[in-house]
């Protein structure tokens, strides 16, 4: 009569399904609901009453990526610490607290290196190519 | 019974949304066919029990990959307000004609005969083990493994992550002109 | 019951599915969209293996640096696609013919 | 392995009696437990977000001396039926130049993202819908699906404002990700556990055991959460996103009618999620400030009341927050995500590392009243 451990991933799929669900519902409930008369003026992309000028898929400030760019290596060393994290109570419990924080905080230390780096090297600066131009003229 | 309908759709998000990456032509739209495909590899990873590993695939590749991927897209995709026909509107020379898919189809064929007739054989010598569905938490059995068996492999991804952020960084930091 | 076998059929395909986008697409990043898709198929075969035919969790552990690297490898990749772009002003994997500039 | 209210149901005895009701097919039994479960939980919260709406407007109006909404209802209490009736009956525009498989996916990857977290939020030790292993993980991974429905809503648009908020979105919610996830890993550590169960278990009994007063560091710890997860909501002062000033709307200037209004509801679902997380896992989440020995329903219920007080009185806060503060700069915001939460993040979580190693993972208060034996 126990039940098994993948029921606690039913109610993930029912809640992603009532989302879908409610999306597409809505979307039914004002094709019926709404009024629809498309105009060609209407469906110009707002640019406060001007007439737009090109495409807005056009090439954006490298910055955007390297904000990415570091995200995605923080984020990756957060996962890898989730579950030495989870456990280190339980090291610490059984007498190899020393050996755990050793590891752990090598491993954080690796982090905070890059963290530095970037720092230094002004990636984490949002303006910083604005200023050296600046520099450089005056 | 659920386990079932849980691998039917994850299998079917998985297998759909990875041949709409193999052929629609737009790359944007490449790349959130990838998403589907990588959160139905998540949902299938939770069916084998492994449900640390479904939750990094989520977190790292839909979480950072992905937006890492459709940033480069965007970046790539246009300059002065002209959107390279190349990348995001209409059909794009770069992404294939079909010459190169017929090529790649053939050689997928072939892979697919040759890998089946393997795999049937690996599969049948395999021993039927029972499985049983109530599984022990993975968390911390990946922890004491991670400190333990594997922990220079742990401390050595860090340094192969600080690598990749210094490397990358400056490849794309912005230049002065 | 689900079998290993229907895992690591769905697995192959996968990696052919990575092989096809590899072969046909001349976009850089769409290389880089089908090696994503192959290293997971790799992923998922590890994880199917450690469930059906060994009783430890290595190939967890396996996939999980695996997901490490790729976010590694995409990380490097992108930043040398977008400096490509910068200087050739395309993707296409043809024009890339030289080392410098 | 994994508690859910099915399991937690299954110690009555008129479980087995729904179950005879049932024929025995525990599977179909246990899908329609869930199905009204997660069908309650969202009416709750879509009604959470609805008065959401109101109590934004009814306190903005309060801190600027108006009266605010007051014709709809009692108090105008109904403005958000109106407001979501309104919604229904607008015509759909789409810009031509649009990416419409998109210009689709993205609300729904929004609510998707939002009403997945549902299902692990600790409403009470009982009513957890499901408290997996991974829990706040799990919490934190899904959320992210929200940065990538800002980026393409923003992108399927193929307007400047909405690009440009799009732009901005993603990575102010991927930057803020990066304390948020840092000051729970402190958590996680405390806890020894990713679960809700876990973590609320060790959060029994007075507010000093609570872990927000556990250490100095994870003191620190839930103001940087807090910081983090208004950004991550891009609520003011960090709605750069969808600055009105700037950006006319951000991401979502050019949807309309329904479609828009998926967005406001998820946004408003997230802020009562991270304002549920923030309780739980600093606040002390459901538990009573007793310990009882035994446990029946009703007692349940006292539990979520506990626990939707705390919630709600951080939502309150946040609302207190953006009639309060003015919007920041987009330099300013990268900087106080890089420069300051993220350091200070890193900080609390070695602390709280040596903290466990040199105390026994006691808490001060523990320190203090048991003499450190």
């Amino acid at each position: 009569m126990t039940p098994t451990s993948f029921d606690g991933l039913m109610p993930v799929v029912i809640f992603m399904g009532i989302a879908v669900a409610l999306f597409w519902g809505g979307h039914f409930a004002s094709v019926l609901l709404a009024p629809s008369k498309p105009s060609h003026l209407k469906s110009t992309p707002y640019e406060c009453g001007e007439q737009p000028v090109g495409s807005a898929w056009s090439m954006f400030n490298v910055r955007f990526y390297v904000v990415g760019l570091i995200f995605i290596i923080f984020d990756v060393e957060s996962v890898l610490m989730f579950p030495v994290a989870a456990i280190f109570r339980e090291l610490n419990d059984m007498g190899q607290g020393a050996y755990a924080l050793i590891i752990f905080l090598s491993f954080i230390s690796v982090l905070i290196e890059g963290i530095a780096y970037c720092w230094k090297k002004g990636d984490l600066d949002w303006v910083k190519s604005f200023q050296v131009s600046h520099k450089k003229r005056s | 019974m659920f386990l079932q309908v849980l691998f039917l759709l994850s299998a079917t998000l998985t297998i759909g949304c990875g041949i709409a990456v193999a052929v629609t032509r737009n790359l944007m739209h490449s790349c959130v066919f990838l998403l589907g495909t990588l959160i139905g590899i998540a949902g299938l990873y939770a069916t084998l029990g492994a449900d640390f590993v479904a939750v990094t695939q989520i977190m790292v590749y839909v979480g950072g990959i992905v937006i890492l991927m459709l940033f480069a897209v965007m970046l790539t995709g246009g300059k002065d307000f002209v959107s390279r026909a190349q990348n995001l509107l209409g059909l794009a020379p770069s992404m294939g004609n079909k010459w190169t898919f017929a090529l790649s189809g053939l050689v997928g064929v072939v892979f697919i005969l040759t890998n089946v007739k393997l795999l049937m054989s690996v599969a049948s010598s395999l021993p039927t083990k029972e499985i049983n569905n109530e599984l022990p938490s993975t968390v911390n059995e990946i922890g004491h493994l991670l400190v333990k068996d594997h922990v220079l492999a742990f401390e050595l991804s860090s340094v192969l992550l600080l690598g990749a952020l210094v490397g990358a960084a400056i490849i794309a930091r912005p230049r002065k002109q | 019951m689900i079998s290993l076998t229907s895992y690591l059929l769905i697995s192959l395909f996968l990696f052919v599915l990575g092989l096809v986008v590899m072969i046909a697409r001349k976009n850089i990043v769409a290389i880089l969209l089908g090696i994503e898709l192959i290293l997971n198929a790799a992923a998922l075969n590890f994880v199917a293996y450690s469930r059906y035919v060994t009783n430890n969790l290595d190939g967890h552990v396996f996939s999980l640096f695996i997901i490490v690297v790729a976010a590694a490898e995409a990380a490097v990749g992108l930043a040398i696609v977008i400096r490509f772009f910068q200087i050739k002003e395309s993707t296409h994997i043809d024009e890339a013919t030289q080392l410098r500039n | 392995m994994n508690q859910t209210v099915v399991s937690y149901l299954a110690q009555y005895e008129f479980f087995d009696s729904l179950l005879a009701l049932f024929g025995g097919n525990q599977g179909l039994l246990t899908f329609v437990i869930f199905m009204i479960f997660c069908l309650a939980i969202v009416g709750m919260c879509a009604t959470i977000g609805g008065l959401g709406t109101y109590a934004e407007r009814k306190i903005s109006a309060d801190i600027q001396a108006r009266i605010g909404p007051n014709r709809v209802g009692p108090y105008g209490i109904l403005q958000f039926l109106a407001d979501g009736v309104k919604m229904m009956t607008k015509e759909d525009v789409m810009p031509f130049s649009a990416d419409k498989f998109l210009f689709y996916l993205a609300p729904m990857l929004a609510l998707v993202g939002v009403f997945a977290t549902l299902a692990v939020l600790p409403f009470s030790t009982g009513f957890t819908l499901s408290d997996m292993n991974v829990g706040i993980f799990y919490l934190i991974a899904i959320s992210s699906l929200v940065g990538v429905s800002v980026f393409l809503g923003g992108y399927a648009s193929n307007s400047k404002w909405s690009m440009l908020g799009g732009m901005r979105g993603a990575s102010q919610i991927i930057s803020y990700e990066i304390p948020v996830t840092i000051s729970i890993l402190a958590i996680t550590l405390l806890a020894g556990g990713m679960g809700f169960g876990t973590i609320s278990a060790h959060q029994r009994g007075l507010p000093t055991n609570w872990f927000i007063f556990h250490n100095p560091f994870s003191f620190i710890a839930f103001f940087v959460y807090f910081v983090g997860a208004l950004a991550e909501t891009n609520r003011a002062p960090f709605d750069l996103p969808e600055a009105e000033s700037e950006l006319v709307s951000g991401y979502h200037t050019e949807y309309t009618g329904m479609r828009f209004g998926f967005f406001a509801l998820a946004e408003y679902i997230e802020v009562f999620v991270v304002c549920g997380v923030g309780a739980a896992l600093f606040l002390g989440g459901s538990n009573l400030p007793v310990d009882l020995s035994f446990d029946i329903i009703p007692l349940q219920l006292v539990e979520v009341v506990i626990f939707m007080t705390k919630a709600l009185l951080l939502y309150y806060v946040v609302i207190w927050i953006r009639w309060t503060f003015p919007r920041l700069r987009v330099d300013q915001l990268m900087s106080i995500c890089w420069k300051y939460l993220t350091p200070i993040a890193i900080f609390n979580l070695v602390g709280c590392a040596i903290w466990v190693v040199l105390f026994n993972g006691k808490s001060v208060a523990q320190l203090l009243m048991g003499g450190g034996h």
